[in-house]
């Protein structure tokens, strides 16, 4: 699949796709990020990394729902030291964008993290900022706009590759946190993160995972995160990316509807592996041939125009 | 959205019907789980103890008919302590079965099997018999003689005969590694497939040797899981899943990733550490 | 199914089981809600009334989607002064509490509704300030725990039945705003309302809904919603009323795990039909009986305590 | 999980592939939809008008082999007019079909449609005429003869002798209702159904006419739709959900609701208004 239909430009950055793996997916290793590279996805986002190693939490980390995953895996990293070395692997493989995930608990660590990742080769940053069951990072910083404004503003002051920041759903009004993002210098802002649930086994009457809370992610979230796409594209003019129980090309195109410049993927890997990639792709293709566009960057935001 | 189901990733909660003490450090738990119970030899679950971990455990026996599954836990840490304190009536979750399973090739197997790791290659035993395989030799080690676990019940499967062991302190069976008995059964007999699991050492030592034999050869790898399904890339190595791809890989696969296999793995935070 | 082990008191009412039909679900009718309660409900709401008549939104306002349904029905209701007619006929015939939901566009709106309700006979209010797609009213208050405050605080003021608030999803801290409502007065929180969610169909490229955002209801949202209740279990100690995706026996046991003391239906309801009731009751006593508690109340934040 | 699945109401978009002009108000359009091209004489279905409305529509006609699907819509409104409007190639939605379709009773069979409202006894006749029953008679009725539609149809299916027509304005067939016509009808011939569908006050009148005659009866109602999966309350009577329940019922579950049949109904915001 190389089709001129599907390239996208992304905050600078050229993609052969707009489908994206996402973070925390597989993103630890050269050769699994490369495996979904060429499956056909257009870039890669590493696994959230932070300033020191982190071993997240005990498991049970993952519960299997109605229509979805509730993860709580508490952002187990190497550290961002370490890491260099997994991402350089990955550069010295990958043919697509890498884009390195960070987290911090300041503004501080996220701009020294973002500064150490693109020094190894990152070619862009996605601020995680929403991370719902991590306390002090993730959501606590994605939920206040002035938080948030000031760790983009650190992190663009630090860095010369662009800065994607990916927005919690767990919010009152995301398009204002995204104006927020946008304002202070986000190149690109990514929707969404997983949303805030939990499961408990009525058997022994406890949560299932040992955090408790967790993220829900997949087709259960899909709805919510096609809402928030369509919402903060009325409000900021930079690319979105899609997130959010992209299971089908379908998916993909409804996201691109709303007003995503590309998509990520994460809970379909679990049920189709990496070669969802490939049939999403595919399908984003053919529609567009049927449809008579020339370019996917005609769907984007189509949905606001009808 | 029909499409969205890993029916087997299912949380069920379960009721231990029997824990039966297998050696110093090892138990055997049995419970009811249907799904579970039509998994292939190889196969792992993912069991929950309440309140304490979730821990792969590879699939030790299956009764089918009655929909029930053992596994076999050696106490090594927190999780598998809990687990061992947990009594008949218990509840533990469950979910699985999960990974790729043995490939059954005809003729004659050689099983290699160290500590718990003889776990899953019992259930393969037992399989094999049930296909009349022309033969299975299966190799045991262990530290000493007192660890050496499920030895008659594998000679019920295989031959009294075509059981041999290996201790290092030499307490029973020939002194030493499984992997060094192992060298000498295959420099006598000629297979047709190996199977191991146990330290990576030693299954590094058993693949090295199957390929210079020319003997095509699996092996059950061990990596952290966190998702089971494939998703959150704690157990990689190389390209492959451990959890999804694996947890059995052929040596043509290891060769693949010879630079991580019995050299490297992922800790809980994703560093490196040696094996 | 008329069990002692099923009873409970809810804020002054007295249920026969810890099971009521969620708002906006069959609720204008008497028969309708008849039926409902003679499958076993333990209580009902009405659909919820304004001051005015109001014709809601055009066609589709319902839509299906992976694992639930949007909607944006747009509050239809006919009005307060003609629904009292409703409200009387409905007490004439049922032998459970009813219940009103009242909307409004202003605190004063809200009281004079709600008055009204209870002169025509509902046993309790339930303080809709969590309705996803109307502008001013439900969410836009249900948001701002100011705001909030003030509407429950007039509505105790002029009732003397137990007023519930019913809470949306769509804020980044419920618990906040539940102990806002109970500050306020609030005598029971129910949670949750539908989620902003939105789907868009492909080949025309529109959102399908006329009002383009809906509410997200079902499965795909139960396991947000016991997460809600369970936050809230640990911030108020008024009843909570679990709502969202409860489908089965299991997810109500779930609910009240984590802390409701009953739970509401709604979307099940097109799935089961009122029958659901009966299976969700039968199905609580039974793991009562097997699990030994002699009442329903014994299980109710059990999860906290594990 | 698996069990939250309403099939039948999943939003499908489809192609007008004919459209065709039946009479100066009504207008038939045919699309592929492979669920409702399953459906029974007597459900409907919800079809979109993309940036319109959505309304329901019975099913006037399939092609169980084809996959295809017709309704015949009257121009009254808004969506109607829109729909009119629209040509061979445009896209609508679709789902359904909902509700519970006609009782099949054997022996002889009469049919009472006003105006567009013979469309999905049209349906039905086609099913009965394949069931061979032993006879189908046909009551059209409509205000003038330009209105009366499916004539030819229903004649090649039921005999021409065995359609029968009123028109108010008396411009075909007998002067009078419909109502009039299917008593005179049943006074002198014995039937073992009546199906009716039209005008509450017609139906109405057919239902009274059938228990005076002691006739099992079935009529087909409308009610605001808005979910059409039976949650949102807007369509019921008595305690019925017109989509669910309905949209058929018979005599007894209508004399159950007699306050309501033909008396009043919710308006789109749940008043009751007189019918
Ligand atoms: C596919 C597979 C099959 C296995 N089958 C068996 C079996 O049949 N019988 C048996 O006794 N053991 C088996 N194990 C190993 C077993 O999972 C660990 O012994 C157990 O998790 C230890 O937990 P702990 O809390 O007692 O020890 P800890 O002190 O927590 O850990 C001891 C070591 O166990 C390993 N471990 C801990 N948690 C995990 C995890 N979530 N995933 C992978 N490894 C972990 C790590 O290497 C760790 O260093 C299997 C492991 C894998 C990956
Ligand atoms: C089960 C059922 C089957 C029907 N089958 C047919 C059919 O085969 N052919 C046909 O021409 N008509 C049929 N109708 C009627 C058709 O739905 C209405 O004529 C149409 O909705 C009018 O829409 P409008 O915007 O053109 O008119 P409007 O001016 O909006 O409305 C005119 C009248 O149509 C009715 N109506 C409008 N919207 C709805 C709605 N969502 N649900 C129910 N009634 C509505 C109301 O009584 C309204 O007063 C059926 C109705 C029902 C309930
Ligand atoms: C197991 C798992 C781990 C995740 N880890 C991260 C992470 O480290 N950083 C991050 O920004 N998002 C993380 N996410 C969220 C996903 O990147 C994605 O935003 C979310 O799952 C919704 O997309 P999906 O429905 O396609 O999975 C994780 C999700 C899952 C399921
Ligand atoms: C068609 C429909 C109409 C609804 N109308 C109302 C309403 O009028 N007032 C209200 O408070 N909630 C309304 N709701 C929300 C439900 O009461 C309930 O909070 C939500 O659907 C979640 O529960 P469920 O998953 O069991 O449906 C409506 C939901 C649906 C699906
Ligand atoms: S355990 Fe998560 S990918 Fe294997
Ligand atoms: S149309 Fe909603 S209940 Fe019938």
């Amino acid at each position: 699949m190389n089709s001129e239909r599907l390239k996208v430009e992304l905050a600078g950055l050229s993609l052969v796709s707009p489908t994206m793996l996402a973070s925390g997916i597989l993103g630890y290793s050269a050769e699994t990020l490369k495996n979904v590279a060429e499956n056909g996805a257009g870039a890669v986002v590493t696994k959230s990394v932070g300033l020191k190693p982190r071993s997240g939490y005990a498991n049970p980390t993952v519960v299997h729902v109605a229509c979805g995953l509730i993860n709580a895996v508490g952002l187990p990293n190497p550290g961002i030291d370490e890491f260099t070395r997994d991402i350089k692997e990955a550069k010295a493989v990958l043919k697509v964008p890498l884009v390195a995930s960070v987290y911090g608990f300041s503004a501080e660590e996220y701009m020294v993290v973002a500064e150490k990742a693109v020094e190894a080769g990152a070619d862009a940053i996605e601020l995680n900022v929403s991370c719902p069951h991590v306390k002090e990072t993730g959501a606590e910083i994605g939920q206040n706009p002035n938080v948030l404004a000031e760790v983009v503003r650190k992190v663009k002051g630090a860095v010369d590759k662009p800065v994607f920041v990916k927005l919690s759903p767990n919010v009152a009004d995301i398009s204002e946190i995204a104006e927020a993002a946008v304002k202070a210098g986000a190149d690109a802002i990514t929707a969404i993160n997983t949303v805030k649930a939990m499961a408990i086994d009525i058997e022994t009457t406890r949560p299932i995972l040992s955090n408790k809370r967790g993220g829900l992610s997949g087709p259960a979230i899909k709805p919510i995160a096609v809402r928030c796409v369509y919402d903060i594209y009325e409000r900021v003019r930079v690319p979105i990316i899609g997130c959010g129980g992209v299971t089908s090309w379908q998916d993909a195109v409804e996201f691109m509807l709303a007003g995503a410049s590309a998509v990520q993927i994460g809970t379909a890997v679990a049920l189709k592996g990496p070669s969802i990639f490939r049939s999403v792709v595919r399908g984003i293709d053919a529609y567009l041939r049927k449809k008579g566009f020339r370019s996917v960057k005609e769907i984007v935001g189509l949905a606001h125009r009808s | 959205m029909s499409a969205w189901l890993i029916a087997a990733n299912k949380h069920r909660a379960t009721r231990i019907l029997d824990a039966e003490v297998i050696s110093p450090t090892v138990k055997t738990f049995t419970f009811k789980d249907k799904l579970c119970a039509k998994a292939k030899p190889g196969q792992f679950l993912m069991l929950w103890i309440p309140g304490v971990d979730e821990i792969p455990l590879s699939i030790y026996d299956v009764n089918r008919e009655k929909g029930l599954i053992s596994v076999a836990v050696k106490r090594v840490g927190e999780a598998t302590k809990a687990l061992h304190d947990m009594k008949t009536g218990d509840w533990i979750g469950v979910r699985g079965p999960f990974g790729n399973g043995f490939t059954f090739k005809g003729g004659k197997a050689l099983l290699v099997g160290g500590g718990v790791g003889i776990a899953p290659l019992t259930f393969l035993a037992k399989e094999l018999a049930v296909q009349k395989i022309s033969r299975t030799v299966v190799v045991v080690g262990a530290k000493t003689g007192k660890e050496l676990i499920f030895l008659d019940k594998l000679k019920r499967l295989c031959g009294e005969k075509n059981v041999l062991a290996a201790t290092e302190d030499g307490s029973y069976g020939v002194k030493g590694l499984a992997s060094t008995l192992t060298e000498s059964v295959m420099t006598k007999e000629k297979f047709d497939a190996v199977y191991t699991c146990g330290p990576e050492p030693m299954t590094r030592v058993v693949l090295d040797c199957a390929e210079r034999f020319g003997v095509y050869a699996e092996a059950s790898l061990e990596r952290i899981m966190r998702c089971a399904i494939g998703i959150c890339g704690s157990c990689t190595i190389g390209g492959y899943r451990v959890c999804r791809d694996g947890p059995i890989f052929n040596i043509n696969q290891l060769k693949s990733v010879k630079n991580e296999f019995g050299v490297w793995k992922r800790d809980f935070n994703g560093r490196r550490i040696p094996i």
